[in-house]
């Protein structure tokens, strides 16, 4: 018995939650990033699901290796703002900015 | 065997490439020119010509060719539809579909090459990356408009992530460039986390679309969903993949409830990048949604009278949605813009209150498309465009005065901006004209930029009365407007400078780059130059619904 | 070929792992249950036969963009073992809006009646079994289709080809690298009398 | 035109010949009938297995480095424990590290610390599931074999990580971080330099690019091309360096840092890391005879065809078994010199600073790399422009591959004669 593309899809929504709900409630930068890259393997889990399942065949395994460079990258980035960030105050809380108010 | 099939299937292959692609490239020339001034830009820092030739001559240089190819497009474009002005030109499909290349390409190109030119004037004036970091500021811009351009001619869910995320990777780093300062780190830092979300939601919304319909192309989501029959949990997976689609392109349009990033990133960033974000970011994601959302609306060849189950549900209320957005993003945006006290804040929330018009005229178009009136769709997407090259010059202007005003008295505060009127006068008269033109004044070109974008969301209040309850709002909030945008007036022009303050003595060159760019505001508002740029507009528009 | 075990090992593992993320208070524990949940998908992957995608999620993801995330936390971390406090009510009410969300699209998302939806896809041929899958990625980036996939797509679908992604992922990540290690730099050079007074 | 590639892929993906693991799995479905349990027992044979092939050689190379570290200092070398040449050295240093308290300090993670020996030595262990050990002695056999190898032996660094970084000691802190940076680093020209011959060779799959090397010396792709010679030595340097290995030690330099990441941990679990790091140091030098220097085969000529003759389908299995004996003992005694390469080059060369190290990687490492890359791929071009063949020594590699081809494709392809063009 092959399994359900549903079930595929429930891990595919708990890691997008997951992700979701890390970014809510973290304060430190670092973890909020970790809830993007959740969200974003939430995503890739559909897409690579759907390429087995669904006439959209090869083309999600294509789009999810692309979302994989393309988060390392925007990873790479957040990393170096959140250094940068660290350096400047000392601290990587997001909520202990409070220079831009208003 | 093995030699009699593998050999043809090269040439095949080969084949198949060669026969497209020359096209292709020759088409999308002006994004591989940018490409090729990026890696200049590298290649002159790592042999160290960039001491002789600053990045910002070979940044400028890349750009201008690029604006010459992609002008040359736009004419053989325009010279085609004087012969058959009827007949469907210019859209053609790059790299196997997943480009567009139609009027609107060209028109959002031409843009985003003509803002990157000033931009990149304004920073050579203003000096904000110094020689030293010029490479790598260029490089950031540069990176950011080849995403931008991939966005406005985004023809597959693929590319519509790929090219935000090259869009905005770039401006996170952008708006952080002044990284020895608290404030520039704390808004990157901000602007990169709640960007990141935003795309993940997006990317997961584009995911639920392209599994439901099966396909990833832009331009097949109206068939498909036609196909599908729209009701129950398929109907709520639609709605769940466009809303998180949705949430992505409004948090780039700084949309209330995704706006907060909007005023700390553009405070925290250097007026220049503030200017960059507001302008080039809002009109590349404009026209996204423009591409994405009339898809939305379903199929434009099927007759209304035929009706498909679920679309209506799916269209009208994504219709109204957008409006309600846009109608609360623009009240929103003044009602805060009132107690700002930092101009970059204030103009930062002026910035969402007019995302919050242009998008009224993308919630009519999708109205009107589906109630298959594809004119008034046409007329809805060209105000967009027209109102979108006003909000170029009027807030790019505005912008550009508050860079160089603080070049000279190293405050960006609207209270240290009183009496500047008798110092630099120009410079304040030129602030004067895009401020008035921001909030819609006649003879300036916002007013008849407001009007273009109105007028069509008026007419589509036939279709559903909801329209007219937002040109209402629009309209209030126009008069509103006034008050925040007077106060920084009457602090220049009226109130005396204090003793004690710096002086500012802007350079000619300063003066006269100004003066160019608040020139075409006046122009617009009350010149031939109107009806050129409409019909440009209209040109744009038209392949959009064939 | 049963299957069954292994996805639901896999799966339990990156669910279970998603979750910890967010109830760990430990930053670095959070680290690690993302490795888990995030190493677990490459092996729901290879489960669903993309193989390609399973090893390129362990050699980028895992193996490249955590290790990176790791350094971030150890270079912040101001000390050891940093404990990320959060009050009751706040874990209360994040659990609450969590499983709201997550029974929205359990229920939207699962609802649709998928096999009836994928049909078409019924005549698959052997080639989709296999898992083989780099050499049809490879194909598929040139814009020529894998041979399970042709007729299962209308009018040019299945034909697209991704050499422009590939090409222009490149550029990005040229930027992205120069936009990376400009913050993470000093300055280079002295200013010497230059303009640059901002830092 | 598809059916032309249909044809194309199904040939490579049906060139591998019958693989262990489909092997004894269909053996065990004959003798159990039951295809689950078949596979579940395929499965166990095969961790048994290749864990053996883990352990065995890891056992054998610290004796090794025993052995040859006391020559190069003039020494004996462990000579009292028992055995020839005191080769029971290394199973009662097992034995000793078994007896040991398995202490924690109390300052380190109690879930982390103790994990972290096990993600180490289980990402190394995975990696032997997609090694070749002779002509189809595979546990996994996949297109893409090579690259997930490398992927599965990436993973290692996590674990020396979370070493370092729940022990709760600075030490143990900084050999993680410099160990983590190096690792990382030295990823990028290693797998630049293992695209080299993959683009040469045509494939990813390990056994495929294996049996490509078949016939004589000229054959192997190390001799396939100047570039493919350079980068094999550009590959050894990186494979050293992210095995940790002196020269580049860094993490674990005792002299500067006690013992890095390792200094918290004792007793079974210290060994853990041990085991593990000769076991990568095999697995990397059997990816280098895989790639460059022949894999099982010989490269004697005359030989190579003849042991390959004995593979064939015609033969009898115990004759096609002994031909793979004998492949598995070419290639171990080929990795196994390269391990003593490494070994011999450890108690040779003084230790890198980690600057140095760190800056040979970055400044030298990736440019050759990309340089050789960017030659391997236009020389065959410049060399069938002007001589008309694609290799200077050694018959063309589409050569090589067509025979094997056309045998599989006869077999296999009959029932889709009809879709051919």
């Amino acid at each position: 018995m092959e399994t359900p593309l549903a079930y595929y899809l429930f891990v595919g929504a708990v890691l997008f939650v997951s992700g979701i709900v890390c970014m809510a409630t973290k304060r430190n930068g670092i973890a909020v990033l970790m809830g993007v890259e959740l969200v974003l393997n939430g995503a890739n889990v559909n897409f690579v699901a759907f390429a087995h399942y669904t006439p959209l065949g090869l083309d999600g395994q294509i789009v999810s290796l692309f979302v994989i460079v393309l988060a390392a990258a925007e990873a790479a980035v957040a990393l170096a703002i959140a250094l940068n960030f660290y350096n400047n105050h000392q601290t990587i809380d997001v909520d202990r900015g409070d220079k831009l108010r208003g | 065997m093995l030699a009699n099939t593998s050999i043809p299937v090269f040439e095949q292959l080969f084949n198949e490439l060669t026969k497209t692609l020359p096209g292709d490239v020759f088409a999308f020339l002006p994004e591989l020119v940018l490409c090729g001034t990026v890696i200049a830009l590298l290649l002159g820092r790592l042999l160290g010509t960039d001491r002789w030739i600053p990045g910002h001559w070979t940044a400028l240089v890349g750009t201008l060719i690029a604006f010459g190819f992609s002008f040359n497009a736009a004419l053989g474009g325009i010279e085609l539809s004087s012969v058959e002005a009827t007949a469907e030109i210019s859209r053609s499909e790059l790299f196997s579909g997943l480009l567009i290349n139609d009027g609107m390409t060209i028109f959002f190109r031409l843009f985003l090459l003509l803002f990157l030119v000033l931009v990149i004037a304004l920073t050579v004036l203003s000096g904000i990356p110094d020689n030293e970091d010029g490479p790598d500021f260029y490089t950031l811009l540069l990176g950011a408009t080849i995403g931008m351009m991939l966005m406005v001619s985004a023809n597959h869910l693929l590319i519509l992530f790929l090219a935000v995320e090259m869009a905005s990777v770039p401006s996170y780093v952008l708006v952080g460039f002044l990284k020895g300062r608290r404030a520039s780190s704390e808004a990157a830092l901000k602007y990169v986390v709640y960007g990141a979300g935003a795309a993940g939601v997006m990317l997961y919304g584009t995911s639920l679309v392209a599994g439901l319909l099966g396909t990833a192309e832009i331009d097949q989501i109206a068939g498909k969903l036609s196909e599908l029959t729209l009701t129950g949990a398929t109907l709520r997976t639609i709605l769940l993949g466009v809303m998180m689609i949705l949430v992505g392109l409004a948090f780039k349009l700084s949309l209330v409830p995704f706006h907060f990033w909007c005023p700390d990133a553009f405070e925290g960033a250097p007026a220049e990048v503030g200017g960059f974000l507001s302008v080039a970011s809002k009109g590349a994601a404009f026209a996204l949604l423009i591409r994405v959302a009339g898809q939305l609306a379903g199929p434009a060849a099927v007759p209304p009278e035929i009706p498909v189950p679920g679309l209506e549900g799916l269209a009208i209320s994504l219709a109204i949605g957008l409006g309600l957005v846009g109608a609360a993003s623009s009240t929103f945006g003044n009602l805060a813009a009132y107690s700002q006290t930092n101009i970059k804040r204030l103009l930062a929330y002026s910035t969402i209150a007019h995302a919050g018009y242009m998008l009224l005229g993308v919630s009519a178009m999708i109205l009107a498309r589906h109630a298959g009136d594809t004119d008034l769709a046409r007329d809805c997407v060209s105000g967009v465009l027209f109102y979108l090259t006003v909000y170029l010059f009027m807030n790019l202007g505005a912008f550009a005065i508050v860079a160089l005003v603080r070049n000279q008295i190293y405050s960006e505060e609207i209270a240290d901006y009183k009496g500047l009127a008798k110092q630099a006068p120009l410079l304040c008269v030129a602030m004067a004209v895009c401020l008035f033109s921001l909030v819609g004044l006649p003879p300036l070109g916002g007013f008849v930029a407001k009007f273009f974008v109105l007028a069509p969301v008026w007419k589509a209040g036939d279709i559903h009365p909801a329209m007219w309850l937002l040109v209402g709002v629009a309209l209030l909030n126009t008069v509103f407007s006034l008050f925040y945008y007077l106060r920084i007036l009457v602090a220049m022009f009226i109130d005396d400078r204090p003793t004690g303050q710096p002086v500012a003595k802007p350079d000619s060159v300063d003066k006269l780059y100004v003066a160019l760019v608040s020139i075409p505001i006046l122009l617009l508002g009350a010149s031939p130059l109107i009806g050129k740029l409409s019909q440009a507009a209209e040109d744009a528009a038209r392949d959009l619904f064939l | 070929m049963s299957n069954q075990p292994l996805f639901w090992i896999f799966a339990l593992l990156t669910c279970g792992g998603a979750v910890g993320v967010v109830i760990s208070q430990n930053i670095v524990r959070m680290a690690f249950s993302l490795i888990v949940s995030l190493g677990s998908t490459a092996g729901l992957f290879f489960l669903l036969e993309a193989d390609f995608v399973g090893a390129t999620q362990l050699l980028v993801y895992v193996g490249g963009t955590l290790v990176l995330l790791i350094f971030g936390v150890m270079l912040t971390a101001s000390g050891p073992f940093q404990q990320i406090r959060v009050s009751p009510g706040e874990t209360f009410l994040g659990a609450a809006v969590g499983l709201l969300l997550l029974s929205v699209i359990a229920f939207t998302v699962i609802d649709v009646e998928w096999d009836t939806l994928n049909a078409a896809r019924t005549e698959a041929s052997p080639g989709a079994e296999s898992g083989n899958t780099a050499r049809a990625i490879g194909l598929r980036l040139v814009g020529i289709p894998a041979d399970h996939e042709i007729g299962v797509h209308e009018g040019r679908g299945g034909r697209t080809g991704y050499l422009l992604p590939f090409e222009i992922v490149s550029i990005h990540l040229l930027v992205v690298l120069v936009g990376a290690a400009y913050l993470a730099r000093a300055k280079r050079r002295v200013a010497d009398g230059s303009t640059g007074g901002e830092n | 035109m598809e059916t032309g590639w249909q044809a194309a892929g199904d040939l490579e993906t049906t060139m591998i010949p019958s693989l262990a693991e489909a092997t004894i799995r269909s053996f065990l479905d004959g003798a159990i009938g039951n295809a689950g349990w078949a596979s579940l027992l395929a499965a166990v044979v095969h961790v048994a297995l290749v864990a053996g092939f883990f352990g065995v050689p890891a056992g054998i190379f610290i004796w090794a480095e025993r052995k040859i570290s006391a020559r190069i200092q003039d020494r004996l070398g462990p000579t009292r424990v028992g055995g020839r040449f005191g080769w029971l050295q290394a199973p009662a240093d097992g034995l000793k590290l078994l007896q040991k308290e398995d202490l924690a300090p109390k300052a380190a993670d109690q879930i982390l610390f103790p994990m972290a020996p096990y993600i180490v030595v289980v990402s190394s262990l995975a990696a032997f599931m997609f090694l070749p050990f002779s002509d189809g002695w595979i546990a996994v056999s996949l297109d893409i074999g090579l690259y997930l190898m490398l992927a599965v032996m990436s993973l290692e660094v996590i674990g020396v990580i979370l070493a370092g970084y729940s022990s709760g000691s600075k030490w143990a802190l900084f050999g993680a971080m410099r160990e983590a940076a190096q690792m990382v680093s030295y990823e990028i020209p290693m797998a630049i330099c293992v695209v080299i011959p993959v683009v040469a060779a045509g494939s990813l799959n390990l056994n495929e690019i294996g049996a490509l090397q078949g016939g004589w010396l000229g054959n192997w792709l190390i001799f396939h091309d100047p570039f493919t010679f350079a980068t094999f030595f550009v590959y050894f340097v990186c494979a050293t360096a992210s095995c940790k290995r002196a020269p580049f030690d860094l993490a674990e330099a005792e002299s500067e840092l006690v013992a890095g990441f390792l200094t918290e941990y004792s007793g079974f679990r210290w060994s853990f890391f041990f085991l593990a790091e000769y076991a990568s140091m095999f697995a990397v030098c059997g990816i280098a005879t895989l790639l460059f220097l022949g894999g099982w085969h010989t490269g004697i000529p005359g030989l190579d065809e003849s042991v390959q003759g004995l593979r064939g389908s015609s033969a009898s299995w115990p004759l096609s078994w002994l031909a793979n004996v004998l492949g598995f003992g070419v290639f171990f005694v080929k990795s196994s010199l390269l391990v003593c390469v490494q070994i011999w080059v450890r108690w040779t060369l003084p230790r890198l600073r980690i600057d140095q190290v760190m800056m040979t990687c970055l400044k030298y490492l990736v440019p050759i790399s990309c340089t050789l890359f960017l030659g391997a791929v236009i020389w065959p071009l410049v060399l069938s422009a002007t001589t008309g063949k694609t290799t200077l020594l050694g018959e063309p590699l589409g050569e090589r591959a067509a025979p094997a081809l056309e045998i599989q494709a006869d077999t296999t392809m009959t029932g889709r004669e009809g879709d051919l063009p």
